[in-house]
C-alpha cells in the first residue's frame, strides 16, 4: 500500500497505533482525574477544582502533573533497588497492552487477534505483579501489608472476571473482539447477559481497586498502601495506571456488553468513548456513596458467591445454546 | 446468604445511591472566601478593643481589672499620672496567645474593652501579633467608629447582649460618666445610629486596605508624639 | 427509700465489718469512707463483692505536704430501685420504645436490659505517707482501675504494687518528677534524651526504649 | 546517618517467622488525633495492642491550680473540644455545689439546649469519621454541611463556633435573642431531614452492617467493669443514663427516650448514637416551648474562695464527664481531677484487639467515638 513494501508499512502502522494508545491513556488519565474530582464534587455539594483554568477547572490535572514532573523522585537507602525502580513501569504495560485489541471503529482496530478477549484477560493478570513488587521493594510494612491485600484481591477477582468474558465469548461465538462487537449489532450483550455483566463489573472494580474493594491505597486503613514510599514521577505512573485501569476495563465493559462502537448518527470512535465514560461515571458515582469491605469478606463474597454465580451462568448459556 | 438477603442488599446499596445522585443535583454551597468576604455574626469574639469617645480618648481608666482576669495575663497596661490620677498610658494585647475568651471584657466596670468582630489575624511574624494602643483605636474605628451623618454612638453590644450578664446599663458607668457628659454628646443606651447591620460583611465595609494594614505595628516609640496625655 | 437512706444502712453494715472505716453521709447522699491503707484492699473487695459496687469511676489523688496524699475512689452500685427515676427505654433494632426502666426489661432480642440506676455511691479515701508512697491495687477489683492508677503513679507518685503494668501513661519516661506534687517546680531542669536512633523493636524485647525507673 | 542505620538489608530473623510490630499513629488517617496504638500482627489479623497516649497532655490539672475559679472555664472547653458546652456544664456544677450557688430557670433551660445542640454537633463529627474510617468519603462533607447550621447558631448566641466560653458559675453568659432562635430552627429543621439521609445513605447500606457487625464485643457486666459509659455502656445494654439517673439542671421535667442495644458491638452502639441525635431534638423542640422568663445569672460570692469537695457528673456525647473539685478556702482551687470517658474507653483496645483485622482496629477506635484532648488533658 502506498508504495511501501509490505515489511515497513505493518512497522509504521504499529508505531502509529502504539503512539496514539500511550498517548490516549495519558490524556484519559488527566481527564479522569479531572472528571473524578468534578464528580466527587457535585456528590458532595461542593465545586471541585476550579482555580487552574478558571471556570471548570480543567488543567488542575495537567498542573498537577507538572508539579509531578518536577518533584523529587525519592528512592529510600533501604529499599530493594531495581525491584522499587521498575515496579512502576508493569501497571503501566499491562494497561497499554489491554488497549491493542480494542476495536475503536469499523475496522479501527490496532491487532485484530482471533483470540482478544483470551488476550484481555492475560494482560490483565501481571497488573497485579507490579504493585506486589512495589510492596516488597519499598521495605516498608505498611506497603507490605497493601501488596499481599491487593495480590489476595486481584487474584481472587481474575476467575469471576474470566468466566463472565467466557460467558460473552460463548453467546458470540467466538473470542475475536470484532466479532463480538458486530453480533452485538441488533441487541447489546447486557440484555442477554445481565448476570455476566454485573459479575464482570464488580470485578473489574476489584481489579482496578476502586472502592468498595480499593486496597491497595486503603487511606484510613493503610496510610497509602503499596505505593507509599513513591513519590515524583513514579508515584504519577501508578496513578496514571490505576486511572488507566479503571478505562481499561469500562473500555471492554462496553466493548463486550454495550456494543462497542455501533450507535446510530455519531461516528465510531465517539460512541465508544460515551459508553466507556459512562460506565467510569457509575465507577466514581460507587465510589463516592459505599464504604470499603474488609479483605476476608472481599474474598469470601469473590470465592463463595461471584464465583458459582459466574459458573451457573455458563452453564445456562450454554444449555439454551445448545437449545437454539 | 439466603436470596432474600441479596434481594434487600442490593435495594439499599441502590438507595444508597440515589441518595447521592439527589444530592449532586442541588446546587453546592461552596462559599468562595478569599474571592467573596466572610460574613461574621454580631457577636463574632475576634480581638479585645479599647472603647473610644467621639473626641478619640479612650475611656478605660487603668483600673487592671481586664489584667487581672485574664487566664493566661495577656494584657499589659502602663499607667502615667494625669492632675494626680492614674490614666492608661499604654495598652498591650499579645492577640496571638488570646483565647477570645470575652472574660476580660466581662470584667471590666467601665465598658472599656469590646470584642470586635476581627478574624484576619493570621501574619507571618510573631510581631504584628502584639497589639498596641494606637493598632485596637483603629480596629475600633474599623468597626465601631459611626459612619458619616451618624451621631455616636456606644457599639451596640457595649450595652447589649454580649457584654457581662446583667451589667450592660448603655452608658460607662463610674467617674467617667460625668467627663463624658460634659463634651455635651448624647449618648442614648442601645446605640443610637441603630445595631451595626447584623451581617456585617467584613471586607467590603473597609476600602481596599485589608485588614491587616489597617493594624500595622506601631511601637511606642513611634506613638511619641501621642505620649503628651489624649487627643482632648 | 431514698439514696441518703441507703447510704446510712450501707454505713452500718461497714461499721460493724470493719471498724476502723471512719463514714460519714454527704448532704447529696454519698457515702464517705476513710479506709487505712492495711485494710485498703479487703475494704474495696468487701465494696465489690458483697455491697455490689461494680462501677468504679475515677481514682485520683490529691496531695496535702508535708505528710500525706489522700487517695480518692468514687464507687457506683447499680440495680433497680423503688425511687429510680422513670427511664423510657427505646430498643436501637426495632427503634420503638419498649417501656418504663422500673421493671426487668426484656428487649426483643431476648437479651435482658440491665436496670442501671444508682443504687449508692461511696468515696473510698485512704491516706499514703508522704515518704513511703506505696498501696496494693485494685486493678483485680475493677479491670477499669489499670489506666487510673498509672495515671495517678505518673503524675503523683504513688506506685501500686500488684499493678500489672505500672509504667508512665502521659508524660515521656525521661521525665524528672510528677507534676501535681505540691512541691514540684513548674519549670523543671527537662532533660532531652539524647538523639539515638530507633531500634528495631521486637515483640519479646521489653518495649526498644529503656524505661525512665 | 548513624551508621547501623547505613543500609539494612532485609533479612528475615532466624528463629523463624516473627509477628510484624507496627506503629499506628501518632499520625494516622484514623486515629481521630494523636494516638498512637502500637499493634503486633501476624499477617492481617491483630495479636495485640498497646495505645501509647500523652502526645496532647498539656496538664489542665496542674494549670487549674494556678489560676481563679472563673478562669478555669475556658480551659474546660479545651478538653473535649469538639462537646465543649458539657465540659463546662460539668465544671459548673462542681463549682455550683461547692460555692451553693443556685442557678435560675432560664439559664438551666439555655444549657439544656446549648448542651443538647452540642450533643448532636458532637455526634455529627462522630459519624462523619467513624463513616470515613469504612472508605465513604460522602458522609463526612454531608455531616459537615449539617454541623455549618449548627455553627451558625452557636455563633450566633456564643459569638464562636466551637470553643464557646458560654457557661458561668451560676448561669450563662448571655441570653439567646431572635437572631439566635431562628438559627437554631434553621438547624433543627436541617437535622430533621439529615438523619432521614444518613438512615438510607449509610446505615441501611449491607457493607456498613456487615462491617460493623459483631465487631468489638462488650458485654453488660464487662462494660460496666470496664468503667464504659454513654453510648459504649448503653450499647451494651445497660439501661444508664446520668440525665436520669443523677438529674442534674432541668432534664426531670424534659421526657426523651434513651435508646440501648442488645449485643453490645459496634453495630449497636453506632445505632444508640445515632436515636440519641433523635432524642436530643426531641429535647430541644421541648426547651423551646418550656423556657420561662427570667434573668440568667444567678447570685455568686464576689471573691470565691470556697471549702470542702465536690464531684459532679455530666452526661456528654462520650460518656460520663465528671469534675472532682477540691477548695481550701483560696482564691485557686486546690485540685481538680477532670474524669474523662474517652481515657476510660481506650482501655477498651486491648481488651478487643487480639483476632481482628486491621481494618478492624479502625472501626474500634471509631465506636468509642474518642477525642485526644480528653484522653490526654
Amino acid at each position: 500500500m502506498f508504495g511501501i513494501p509490505e515489511p515497513w508499512w505493518s512497522v509504521i502502522r504499529a508505531v502509529v497505533w502504539a503512539l496514539f494508545i500511550i498517548i490516549f491513556l495519558a490524556v484519559n488519565a488527566i481527564v479522569a482525574v479531572w472528571l473524578e474530582r468534578k464528580v466527587s464534587g457535585r456528590i458532595q455539594r461542593r465545586i471541585g477544582p476550579q482555580r487552574v483554568g478558571r471556570p471548570i477547572g480543567w488543567a488542575q490535572t495537567i498542573a498537577d502533573v507538572f508539579k509531578l514532573l518536577v518533584k523529587e523522585d525519592v528512592r529510600a537507602e533501604a529499599t530493594d533497588k531495581w525491584v522499587f525502580l521498575l515496579a512502576p513501569a508493569i501497571p503501566f504495560a499491562a494497561i497499554t497492552l489491554m488497549f491493542l485489541v480494542v476495536p475503536w471503529g469499523k475496522n479501527l482496530i490496532p491487532l485484530n487477534l482471533n483470540i482478544g478477549l483470551l488476550f484481555v484477560v492475560a494482560v490483565t493478570s501481571f497488573e497485579v505483579l507490579g504493585l506486589f513488587m512495589a510492596g516488597w521493594g519499598s521495605n516498608n510494612k505498611w506497603a507490605l501489608l497493601g501488596a499481599m491485600r491487593t495480590a489476595a484481591a486481584m487474584i481472587s477477582y481474575e476467575l469471576p472476571m474470566v468466566l463472565a468474558i467466557l460467558a460473552v465469548g460463548m453467546t458470540a461465538g467466538s473470542l475475536n473482539m470484532n466479532d463480538v462487537v458486530n453480533a452485538q449489532s441488533r441487541v447489546p450483550f447486557i440484555l442477554i447477559q445481565p448476570v455476566a455483566f454485573l459479575i464482570y463489573y464488580i470485578a473489574s472494580l476489584a481489579e482496578a481497586n476502586r472502592t468498595p474493594f480499593d486496597f491497595t491505597e486503603a487511606e484510613s486503613e493503610l496510610v497509602a498502601g503499596a505505593n507509599i514510599e513513591y513519590s515524583g514521577l513514579r508515584w504519577a505512573f501508578f496513578f496514571l495506571a490505576e486511572y488507566g485501569s479503571l478505562v481499561g476495563t469500562s473500555a471492554i465493559a462496553a466493548t463486550l456488553f454495550l456494543g462497542g462502537w455501533r450507535g446510530p448518527i455519531l461516528p465510531g470512535p465517539v460512541w465508544f468513548l460515551i459508553k466507556t465514560y459512562l460506565l467510569v461515571y457509575v465507577a466514581m458515582w460507587i465510589r463516592w456513596t459505599l464504604p470499603r469491605v474488609r479483605i476476608d469478606q472481599l474474598l469470601d463474597f469473590g470465592w463463595k458467591f461471584l464465583l458459582p454465580l459466574a459458573l451457573a451462568d455458563i452453564a445456562v448459556t450454554g444449555i439454551v445454546l445448545a437449545l437454539l | 446468604m439466603k436470596v432474600a438477603d441479596i434481594g434487600k442488599a442490593a435495594v439499599n446499596i441502590a438507595k444508597g445511591l440515589g441518595v447521592t445522585f439527589g444530592e449532586q443535583l442541588k446546587k453546592p454551597i461552596t462559599n468562595f472566601y478569599p474571592d467573596t468576604p466572610a460574613t461574621v455574626k454580631d457577636g463574632y469574639r475576634g480581638v479585645p478593643v479599647l472603647v473610644q469617645l467621639p473626641t478619640g480618648e479612650f475611656t478605660c481608666t487603668a483600673c487592671m481589672a481586664c489584667v487581672r482576669a485574664c487566664p493566661i495575663g495577656i494584657i499589659q497596661l502602663d499607667t502615667v499620672m494625669v492632675d494626680r490620677k492614674r490614666a492608661m498610658d499604654e495598652f498591650r494585647l499579645e492577640v496571638g496567645r488570646c483565647l477570645q475568651c470575652n472574660l476580660c471584657v466581662e470584667s471590666c466596670n467601665f465598658d472599656a474593652l469590646v470584642m470586635a468582630p476581627e478574624f484576619e489575624l493570621a501574619s507571618y511574624t510573631r510581631e504584628p501579633l502584639v497589639l498596641y494602643k494606637n493598632d485596637l483605636a483603629k480596629l475600633y474605628a474599623k468597626y465601631f467608629w459611626p459612619k458619616e451623618g451618624e451621631e455616636h454612638h456606644f457599639p451596640a453590644r457595649v450595652t447589649s447582649k454580649h457584654h457581662a450578664p446583667g451589667a450592660g446599663t448603655g452608658t460607662p458607668r463610674g467617674p467617667r460618666a460625668a467627663k463624658i457628659a460634659q463634651t455635651g454628646v448624647t449618648l442614648t443606651p442601645g446605640g443610637g445610629g441603630g445595631e451595626p447591620a447584623g451581617k456585617t460583611p467584613v471586607g467590603a465595609s473597609v476600602p481596599a486596605e485589608s485588614a491587616r494594614e489597617a493594624t500595622g505595628t506601631t511601637r511606642p516609640q513611634d506613638t511619641g508624639a501621642q505620649k503628651a496625655g489624649e487627643g482632648a | 427509700m431514698g439514696k441518703a437512706e441507703r447510704a446510712s444502712a450501707l454505713e452500718a453494715s461497714i461499721k460493724e465489718q470493719f471498724p476502723g472505716v471512719a463514714t460519714e453521709v454527704t448532704p447529696r447522699g454519698e457515702l464517705v469512707a476513710r479506709v487505712s491503707p492495711g485494710e485498703y484492699l479487703d475494704f474495696c473487695r468487701y465494696l465489690r463483692d458483697q455491697q455490689g459496687f461494680k462501677f468504679l469511676s475515677m481514682i485520683t489523688a490529691v496531695d496535702y505536704p508535708p505528710d500525706r496524699f489522700e487517695l480518692v475512689l468514687y464507687l457506683d452500685a447499680y440495680g433497680a430501685t423503688s425511687d429510680a427515676p422513670a427511664m423510657q427505654v427505646m430498643d436501637t433494632r426495632t427503634r420503638q420504645e419498649i417501656g418504663q426502666r422500673s421493671e426487668g426489661l426484656l428487649t426483643s432480642q431476648g437479651t435482658p436490659v440491665m436496670v442501671a440506676a444508682t443504687v449508692a455511691s461511696v468515696i473510698v479515701k485512704c491516706d499514703v505517707p508522704h515518704d513511703a508512697p506505696v498501696i496494693p491495687s485494685v486493678t483485680s477489683l475493677w479491670p477499669t482501675a489499670n489506666w487510673h492508677e498509672r495515671e495517678v503513679y505518673d503524675l503523683m507518685g504513688i506506685k501500686f504494687e500488684g499493678h500489672p503494668d505500672l509504667r508512665r501513661i502521659l508524660l515521656p519516661d525521661w521525665f524528672p518528677g510528677h507534676p501535681l506534687r505540691k512541691d514540684f517546680t513548674s519549670k523543671p531542669a527537662l532533660r532531652e534524651p539524647e538523639a539515638r536512633p530507633w531500634p528495631v523493636i521486637w515483640p519479646d524485647q521489653k518495649d526498644g526504649r529503656e524505661s525512665g525507673e | 546517618m548513624p551508621d547501623n542505620l547505613r543500609s539494612t538489608p532485609i533479612t528475615m530473623p532466624d528463629e523463624g517467622a516473627r509477628e510484624l510490630v507496627v506503629n499506628m499513629g501518632p499520625q494516622h488517617p484514623s486515629t481521630h488525633g494523636v494516638l498512637r496504638v502500637k499493634i503486633t500482627l501476624n499477617g492481617e489479623t491483630l495479636e495485640a495492642a498497646d495505645p501509647d497516649i500523652g502526645y496532647l497532655h498539656r496538664c489542665f490539672e496542674k494549670i487549674a491550680e494556678g489560676i481563679t475559679y472563673p478562669q478555669v472555664m475556658p480551659y474546660t472547653d479545651r478538653t473535649d473540644y469538639v462537646a465543649a458546652i458539657t465540659d463546662e456544664w460539668a465544671y459548673a456544677l462542681a463549682a455550683e455545689r461547692l460555692l451553693g450557688v443556685e442557678v435560675p430557670e432560664r439559664a438551666e433551660y439555655i444549657r439544656v439546649i446549648m448542651g443538647e445542640v452540642q450533643r448532636l454537633l458532637s455526634h455529627l463529627i462522630w459519624f462523619g469519621s467513624f463513616a470515613m474510617d469504612m472508605g465513604a468519603v460522602t458522609p463526612f462533607l454531608y455531616a459537615w454541611r449539617e454541623r455549618e447550621t449548627g455553627y451558625d447558631f452557636m455563633e450566633t448566641v456564643t459569638g464562636t463556633r466551637q470553643l464557646y466560653n458560654f457557661l458561668r458559675i451560676g448561669g450563662v453568659r448571655n441570653d439567646i435573642d431572635d437572631d439566635g432562635w431562628q438559627a437554631l430552627d434553621r438547624f433543627l429543621k436541617a437535622m430533621d431531614q439529615a438523619l432521614i439521609e444518613y438512615d438510607t445513605l449509610f446505615t441501611k447500606n449491607p457493607i456498613f452492617e456487615v462491617r460493623a457487625k459483631g465487631i468489638g464485643p462488650l458485654s453488660a457486666e464487662e462494660a460496666i467493669a470496664f468503667g464504659a459509659s454513654g453510648p459504649v455502656l448503653r450499647g451494651s445494654g445497660v439501661a444508664r443514663d446520668l440525665r436520669r439517673d443523677e438529674p442534674y439542671s432541668v432534664y426531670d421535667r424534659l421526657d426523651f427516650a434513651v435508646p440501648v442495644g442488645s449485643s453490645g458491638d459496634a453495630y449497636d452502639r453506632y445505632l444508640v448514637r445515632m436515636l440519641e441525635m433523635e432524642q436530643s431534638l426531641r429535647i430541644i423542640r421541648q426547651a423551646i416551648k418550656q423556657i420561662p422568663p427570667g434573668d440568667i445569672q444567678g447570685k455568686v460570692p464576689k471573691a470565691m474562695k470556697p471549702t470542702g469537695e465536690a464531684y459532679a457528673r455530666v452526661e456528654a456525647p462520650k460518656g460520663e464527664v465528671a469534675c472532682y473539685l477540691v477548695g481550701n478556702g483560696t482564691v485557686n482551687p486546690y485540685r481538680m481531677h477532670w474524669r474523662s470517658p474517652c481515657f476510660t474507653h481506650l482501655q477498651l483496645l486491648p481488651h478487643w484487639a487480639p483476632g481482628n483485622l486491621v481494618a478492624d482496629m479502625v472501626v474500634l477506635i471509631g465506636t468509642i467515638d474518642i477525642i485526644l484532648g480528653e484522653v490526654d488533658r
